[in-house]
C-alpha cells in the first residue's frame, strides 16, 4: 500500500526527469553541431569562443568536479588536492598514449583503477586528520604535483618541464555515425540553418564531434555512477558521515572504509578528468595541474553548488569558459584596459567563490532549485 | 541472578587525571528498563560512549548477549544488535527524513560501493529498505513527515525520528540518552508510553539515561544510580527514591 | 663539512622567511582555530605595496612600516566584512572563503604589478658577515633571523603586556568566559589578523628582499605551503614554535635535500608536504603543540 | 518596597527548536543570596545565561530598574553583572595573576592592583600559584580563580553556574561558606543557580525550584528546606 502511494506519487516526477534528460541531450546535438569548428560568440566587439575544444575542456573540468562533489559534497572530507588526481590521470593517460600507443579509450582502464588506488592511500591520512589539516595536507598535494612530474628520474615517462605530447593520436569518427547526414539536415532548417555550417563535414571537424560525443558520454557515464552510488545505501552512509560522524558510526558505517573508498572514487573521477583533458589537449605538461587548477576545481564545486550533481556541470562550464573568455575580452565600456588582461578570470572566480559563499552557500543549482520552489508554491497559492 | 544481556563489570575510563567512571558493575537482564541517573558529571554520558565504543575504557569488560563489545569497532555495535539515540539530537539535518531512517537501517542492507553503482541489486534494496523505514514511521506516527529535509522539524518530532532511526535496525539493546529534554509534561508522558509499547512489541531492553525523575521512576524497572563515576544504588524505583545515599547525592548531604 | 655550515646558514636565511609566514598562521589559528589560505597572498600585497611607497621615493624601512600597517588595516577590514559572520566551528565555508581571496588578492597584485619579477630593494646591508675557507654567512641572513626573533619578541611583550594582547590571548583560551568577563570578541579577533597580517608582510618583504630572488605575485605560493608546515611542526599554537618550525623546515629544504641522494633539488617541497603528513599523522599538536587539537 | 537589584518577569528563552524556558520570573533584592534548585535539565543554566545576555529570550530582564534586554554580554558586563559559568569559567592557558586581569578587563582604575591583592587575602593559595596556569589548579582552586576572576570587575550582582560542580563534598562545604563571608563582610548580591539543595538552602535567603523550565516552588529557604515538595522535584514522586 506504501509502495504503491510511493511508486505513484513519484511517476510525474521521473517523467519529468526523462523529459529533461532528452531535452538536455537535443540541445547538446545541436550546440555540438553548431560550433563544432572554431564557433564563437560575438558580445559587443568581443568574440568569445565556444568551440567544441572549450566544451571538452568543460567536461575535463566537470567530471574532476564530480569527483569533488562525491569526496567534499557527499562524504564531507575538504580535500583541496584534486588536480593531483587530474594531473596523475592525464599523465598516465599520455605516456600510454604516446609511448605505447594504446587508444584512448584503453587508457582509461589503467588510469581508472591506478587513480582509485593512489587515491585510497592517500586518502589513508584522512582518517586521523580532519577539518583543516586535511585540507592543508591536500593542498600541499596539489602544489607539489608539477614538481614531482618535473623530476629528471620521471624524464622518460613525463617528458619533464616539456610535458609529454600526445598530439599523434588521433580520434577517428566511426564510418557508421551519420555525421554528415545530421548536418545536412540542420543545414536545411529554414533561417537557423546557417548555424549549422555548410556542405559536408571535414575529417577534422568529424574527428571533433566524435571527441566531444565519446566525452559526453564518459560523462553520462560518470554521472550515471554517481548518481546510483548516492542514492544507495553507501551513498547514504557517505551523507550520514558528512552531517554527523559519530552517529553514523553507531548506525554501523564503517567509517574507515567508506571515507577511503570515497576518496578513491573522487580520484577515479580526477583521473578520467585528467585523461579527457589531455586527449584535448594533446600534451600533458606539469602547469596544467598546478595549485591553481586545484583551486579552480573547488570554484566550479562551489559556484555550481556543493553536494549537487547538477553542480559540477555548470562548475566545469564556468572553470573551461570564464578565465578563456574574460582573456579574450578586448574591450569593455568603463573599465580600464590593464583590468582586462592577464589575471581578469582568476579575479572573476575568486569574487565568485567569495560572493557565492556569503550570499547564496547552495551554489547556483540551490539558488535555482530555491527559485523553483518559489515559483511553484506561488503557483499554488494562486491556483487556490 | 539471571543471567544479563548487558553485563559491566570493573568499567574504569579517566579524562586527564579525572576518573569519570571508577570500577562500574552492572547487568541489565533481557526486556528490562534500566534507569541510570545521577547529578550532573555522574559519568552518564559517558557510560553510553563506552557502551557504544566512541571511548575506550582503561579497565573494565563489557559483555552483551555473549559477546566480549570492548573486541568490537564503533561499527559493530550496531551489528551486534545495539543502536542509541543521543542527549543533543545526532540526525543528519541535510538528508530527509526516510533518509535518515533508511541510513538507519545501515546493517540490514548489503549494497557496496562497486554494486551500487553498477545497480546491481540496488533496486530491490532500496525498495525493501524503504518499506521498512515507512514502516517504523508510521509506528511512531511520522509518516507524514517523511519525505521533508530533516532540519526544521520540531525539536519532538526530531526526537521520535531519532528513536526512529535506532529502532529500524531492529536492535536487541536500546540507548536512549536523555529522551525527555526539551519535551513539555504532556509530551514526556506519550514518550514514556510509546517507549514501553515498543518494548514490549520488539522484546527491547532499554537502558534509559534520564534527567526527568518522573519518567525514569515511572518507567523503570530497576534503577542505577552513578555519583562521581562510581555506583551509589541499586534497585527498583522505591528503593531507590528512599535511599539515603541517593537522597544525599541529589540533595547534599542533611547536616 | 664547509658545505653542511654553508647549508645550515641558507636554511637559517630560508627558515627564518617560514617562520614569519607562519607566524601569522599561528596568531589566527590560535584565536579561531582558522587556517588562513590567503596568508601568503596577503603578505605578497602588503610587499608590493611597500615597493610602490619606495617606488614613490619614501625611504626602504619607513615603506616596510607603512606596508605593515597598510596591510594590517586591510586584514581587520577582510576579518569585518568576509569572515565574521561565519561559524569558526563549520570549517569549509571558512576554507571556501580564504581560497576566494587567495585568488582575488593574488589577481589583483597581477593587474597591479604585472607577473613579470621585479627587483625588490635592500633591506639590509650587502655583503659577507663572515667567510671561512668557502662558507659565506651574509648580513642579510643575519639579520632575517635578527628581524624575526625581533618580531617575537615584539608579539610575545604585545601579547602579555598589553591589555588589547591579554584580551587577545583570553579569547583564544575561553571564549565564553571572556565574553562574560566584558571583552568584545569581533574586534579582539580583529586584532589578531591585523598583527597577522603584518607579521606576514614583513615576512614577504625580507624574502623579497634576499639578493637572490625577485619579486612577483606568485612568489609565496610555495613559500605558504613551507610555512604551513613550520606552524604545523610547531603545534599551530606556539609563536616559538614557528620559529623552531621554520627553521626546521629550512633545514630539511637546504640540508636534508642536499645530502640524501634520492631526494633530487626541486623535491624540496614534497619533501615539506611529507614532513607535514608525518607530523599531521602521528602527531596532530604538532612536535612543539601543548595541547591536543582535536578536543571530544 | 525596594526595586530588586534584578528583576525577571515572564521570561522565555530557547535553543534552536528547543523551549527552555516557560516564562520565569525572580528577583533578587540587594545583599541578598538567591538559589535557584533543580534538577538537570530544568533550565537553571539558561536562566543564568538569559541574564547575562548569552541566549535569545523574550520577556523582561532588569537590572537596577533598567531593562537590560537589548544589550549584549560585555554590556551587561559594564552594567555589574557578574557570571560564573559552569565547569570551568578561567582561561586554562594564562596565569592566575592574568586570569584575574581579564576579570578586571572592562575597568581601568587604579585599585586593580590593590583588588588582586584583596582576592590573594582572601585566597592564599591562589598568591601561592599565581605565576602557574589556571590549568594546573586543582578543580576547587579553579572554582575559587573563577569567583575571584568574576569579583575583578566589581559587580553588583554575581551570578554563579553550579559552583559545587565536581567538587569532592568537602572542598563544596568550604566554598559555600566563603560565599557567606563574602556575603556578610562586602555584602556581595547573589545568584546561585545549585542542584545540591541541602547546601545551598543553608546559605541562601530566598529559594526557587525549577522545574521543566517552570518555576514550581518558592520562598524563605528556610522554609523550603523543611518541605519535601523539593524531595520530590529532584527525585520524581
Amino acid at each position: 500500500m506504501l509502495q504503491k502511494l510511493y511508486s505513484s506519487r513519484f511517476t510525474p516526477e521521473r517523467n519529468y526527469q526523462i523529459a529533461k534528460w532528452t531535452f538536455f541531450v537535443i540541445a547538446l546535438l545541436l550546440i555540438a553541431f553548431a560550433y563544432v569548428d572554431v564557433g564563437t560568440i560575438s558580445i559587443g566587439s568581443n568574440n568569445y569562443n565556444l568551440s567544441l575544444i572549450r566544451l571538452n575542456k568543460a567536461i575535463a573540468y566537470t567530471i574532476a568536479i564530480l569527483g569533488l562533489q562525491v569526496v567534499i559534497g557527499y562524504t564531507g572530507q575538504i580535500a583541496l588536492g584534486q588536480s593531483f588526481f587530474f594531473g596523475t590521470g592525464a599523465y598516465i593517460s599520455a605516456w600510454l598514449i604516446a609511448d605505447h600507443s594504446w587508444p584512448f579509450l584503453l587508457t582509461l582502464l589503467i588510469v581508472i583503477p591506478s587513480c582509485f588506488l593512489i587515491g585510497m592511500i592517500l586518502g589513508l591520512p584522512a582518517l586521523r586528520i580532519r577539518g583543516l589539516y586535511l585540507a592543508l595536507l591536500t593542498f600541499g598535494l596539489a602544489a607539489v604535483f608539477p614538481s614531482i612530474v618535473k623530476l629528471d628520474k620521471l624524464y622518460g615517462y613525463t617528458g619533464g618541464a616539456g610535458g609529454k605530447l600526445t598530439s599523434n593520436y588521433k580520434f577517428i569518427a566511426p564510418s557508421w555515425l551519420p555525421f554528415d547526414e545530421v548536418a545536412q539536415a540542420l543545414q536545411k532548417i529554414p533561417l537557423l540553418g546557417d548555424f549549422f555550417g555548410d556542405g559536408p563535414l571535414s575529417t577534422r571537424e568529424e574527428s571533433r564531434l566524435w571527441k566531444f560525443i565519446l566525452f559526453s558520454l564518459l560523462a553520462g557515464l560518470c554521472f550515471w555512477l554517481v548518481h546510483n552510488l548516492i542514492r544507495s545505501r553507501p551513498g547514504r552512509a557517505m551523507r550520514a558521515i558528512r552531517d554527523n560522524e559519530t552517529s553514523a558510526a553507531v548506525s554501523g558505517v564503517n567509517l574507515a572504509l567508506t571515507k577511503t573508498l570515497s576518496f578513491g572514487v573522487a580520484s577515479a573521477l580526477g583521473g578520467v578528468g585528467g585523461a579527457i583533458y589531455v586527449a584535448e589537449i594533446g600534451i600533458a605538461s606539469p602547469d596544467d595541474f598546478s595549485s591553481l587548477v586545484a583551486i579552480y576545481l573547488i570554484v566550479g564545486l562551489v559556484v555550481g553548488g556543493v553536494g549537487t550533481l547538477p553542480g559540477a556541470v555548470i562548475g566545469g562550464l564556468i572553470y573551461a569558459l570564464v578565465p578563456d573568455w574574460a582573456s579574450s575580452t578586448q574591450s569593455v565600456s568603463f573599465v580600464p584596459e590593464r583590468w582586462l588582461q592577464g589575471p581578469t578570470g582568476s579575479l572573476i572566480l575568486g569574487v565568485l567563490l567569495i560572493v557565492l559563499t556569503l550570499f547564496l552557500p547552495g551554489g547556483i543549482v540551490m539558488g535555482w532549485r530555491k527559485f523553483k520552489n518559489k515559483l511553484l508554491r506561488k503557483e499554488l497559492s494562486t491556483a487556490r | 541472578m539471571a543471567e544479563g544481556l548487558l553485563e559491566v563489570e570493573g568499567i574504569t575510563i579517566q579524562f586527564g587525571g579525572i576518573t569519570a567512571l571508577d570500577n562500574l558493575t552492572f547487568s541489565v537482564e533481557p526486556t528490562q528498563i534500566c534507569g541510570l541517573i545521577g547529578p550532573n558529571g555522574a559519568g552518564k554520558t559517558t557510560l553510553f560512549n563506552v557502551i557504544s565504543r566512541i571511548y575506550d575504557p582503561s579497565e573494565g569488560k563489557i559483555t552483551f548477549n555473549g559477546i566480549d563489545l570492548l573486541s568490537l569497532s564503533p561499527h559493530g555495535i550496531s551489528h551486534a544488535g545495539i543502536s542509541r539515540t543521543f542527549q543533543n539530537l545526532a540526525l543528519w539535518p541535510r538528508m530527509t527524513v526516510v533518509e535518515n531512517i533508511m541510513a538507519g537501517a545501515h546493517i540490514r542492507g548489503k549494497q557496496n560501493f562497486f554494486s551500487a553503482m553498477a545497480r546491481i541489486g540496488l533496486k530491490a534494496e532500496e525498495r525493501s529498505l524503504r518499506n521498512e523505514a515507512y514502516k517504523t514511521l508510521e509506528m511512531l506516527d511520522l509518516s507524514e513527515f517523511a519525505e521533508n529535509p530533516c532540519d526544521g522539524l520540531p525539536f519532538g518530532t526530531m526526537k521520535r525520528i531519532e528513536l526512529a532511526r535506532a529502532l529500524v535496525s531492529s536492535p536487541k539493546l536500546l540507548l536512549l540518552d536523555e529522551p525527555a529534554t526539551g519535551l513539555t509534561h504532556s509530551e514526556v508522558a506519550e514518550l514514556s508510553e510509546l517507549i514501553i509499547s515498543i518494548r514490549d512489541d520488539f522484546d527491547l531492553t532499554i537502558l534509559l539515561v534520564e534527567h526527568h525523575m518522573g519518567m525514569v521512576m515511572g518507567m523503570s524497572e530497576k534503577v542505577v544510580v552513578l555519583d562521581f563515576g562510581e555506583k551509589i544504588a541499586e534497585g527498583t524505583p522505591t528503593e531507590i527514591q528512599n535511599n539515603s545515599l541517593v537522597v544525599s547525592a541529589y540533595l547534599g548531604a542533611p547536616k | 663539512m664547509d658545505l653542511f655550515l654553508q647549508r645550515v646558514f641558507d636554511a637559517i636565511t630560508n627558515g627564518s622567511t617560514y617562520a614569519l609566514i607562519a607566524v601569522a598562521m599561528v596568531l589566527i589559528f590560535k584565536a579561531t582555530t582558522l587556517i588562513n589560505f590567503a596568508q601568503g597572498e596577503q603578505a605578497i600585497l602588503g610587499a608590493f605595496a611597500v615597493l610602490q611607497l619606495w617606488y614613490w621615493g619614501i625611504p626602504m624601512w619607513g615603506a616596510v612600516i607603512i606596508g605593515m600597517l597598510f596591510s594590517a588595516v586591510l586584514a581587520a577590514g577582510l576579518e569585518r566584512v568576509f569572515i565574521r559572520k561565519f561559524d569558526p566551528a563549520d570549517h569549509l565555508p571558512l576554507v571556501i572563503i580564504t581560497l576566494g581571496l587567495f585568488l582575488v588578492i593574488n589577481a589583483i597584485a597581477a593587474i597591479v604589478w604585472r607577473f613579470d619579477p621585479q627587483s625588490f630593494p635592500q633591506l639590509f646591508p650587502s655583503g659577507n658577515a663572515f667567510t671561512y675557507n668557502n662558507v659565506r654567512l651574509t648580513w642579510y641572513s643575519i639579520f632575517a633571523f635578527g628581524s624575526c626573533v625581533l618580531v617575537l619578541v615584539v608579539f610575545q611583550t604585545l601579547l602579555t603586556k598589553t591589555k588589547i594582547g591579554l584580551a587577545f590571548r583570553a579569547v583564544s583560551s575561553n571564549l565564553e568566559s571572556s565574553r562574560l568577563s566584558g571583552i568584545k570578541i569581533g574586534p579582539t579577533l580583529q586584532f589578531g589578523w591585523a598583527l597577522a597580517a603584518a607579521a606576514g608582510t614583513l615576512g614577504a618583504s625580507i624574502y623579497a628582499a634576499n639578493p637572490v630572488l625577485q619579486i612577483e605575485p606568485s612568489m609565496m605560493l610555495r613559500a605558504l605551503i613551507f610555512s604551513v608546515t613550520a606552524a604545523a611542526l610547531g603545534g599551530l599554537d606556539s609563536l616559538w614554535g614557528a620559529l623552531i618550525g621554520g627553521l626546521t623546515i629550512g633545514f630539511v629544504q637546504s640540508v636534508v635535500v642536499q645530502y640524501i641522494p634520492f631526494i633530487p633539488n626541486e623535491m624540496s617541497l614534497s619533501a615539506a608536504v611529507v614532513v607535514l603528513l608525518i607530523v599531521l599523522t602521528l602527531r596532530p599538536s604538532g612536535v612543539l603543540g601543548t595541547k591536543a587539537v582535536e578536543r571530544v | 518596597m525596594t526595586t530588586p537589584l534584578l528583576r525577571v518577569e515572564r521570561l522565555e528563552a530557547r535553543y534552536g527548536p528547543v523551549q527552555v524556558l516557560h516564562g520565569i520570573a525572580l528577583s533578587v533584592y540587594e545583599k541578598e543570596i538567591v538559589v535557584v534548585l533543580g534538577a538537570n535539565g530544568a533550565g537553571k543554566t539558561t536562566v543564568l545565561r538569559s541574564i547575562s545576555g548569552m541566549v535569545e529570550t523574550s520577556g523582561l530582564i532588569e537590572i537596577g530598574g533598567e531593562s537590560i534586554k537589548k544589550l549584549n554580554p560585555s554590556e551587561i558586563v559594564r552594567r555589574g553583572v557578574a557570571h560564573v559559568p559552569q565547569g570551568r569559567g578561567t582561561f586554562p592557558e594564562l596565569t592566575v595573576e592574568e586570569n584575574l586581569k581579564v576579570g578586571a578587563f572592562i575597568r581601568s582604575d587604579k585599585d586593580i592592583s590593590n583588588d588582586i591583592e584583596t582576592c590573594y587575602e582572601s585566597y592564599p593559595v591562589l598568591y601561592e600559584r599565581r605565576t602557574q596556569t589556571a590549568g594546573s589548579l586543582s578543580g576547587g582552586e579553579q572554582q575559587m580563580l573563577a569567583v575571584s576572576r568574576a569579583l575583578m570587575s566589581r559587580p553588583q550582582l554575581l551570578l554563579m553556574d553550579e559552583p559545587s560542580l565536581g567538587l569532592a563534598p568537602q572542598i563544596v562545604e568550604d566554598l559555600f561558606a566563603r560565599f557567606v563571608t563574602m556575603n556578610q563582610d562586602q555584602g556581595t548580591t547573589m545568584l546561585i543557580v545549585e542542584q545540591n539543595a541541602q547546601l545551598a538552602l543553608d546559605i541562601a535567603g530566598r529559594a526557587y525550584v525549577l522545574e521543566s523550565g517552570e518555576i514550581t516552588l518558592e520562598g524563605q529557604a528556610e522554609e523550603l528546606a523543611k518541605d519535601d515538595a523539593i524531595r520530590r522535584a529532584y527525585l520524581g514522586a
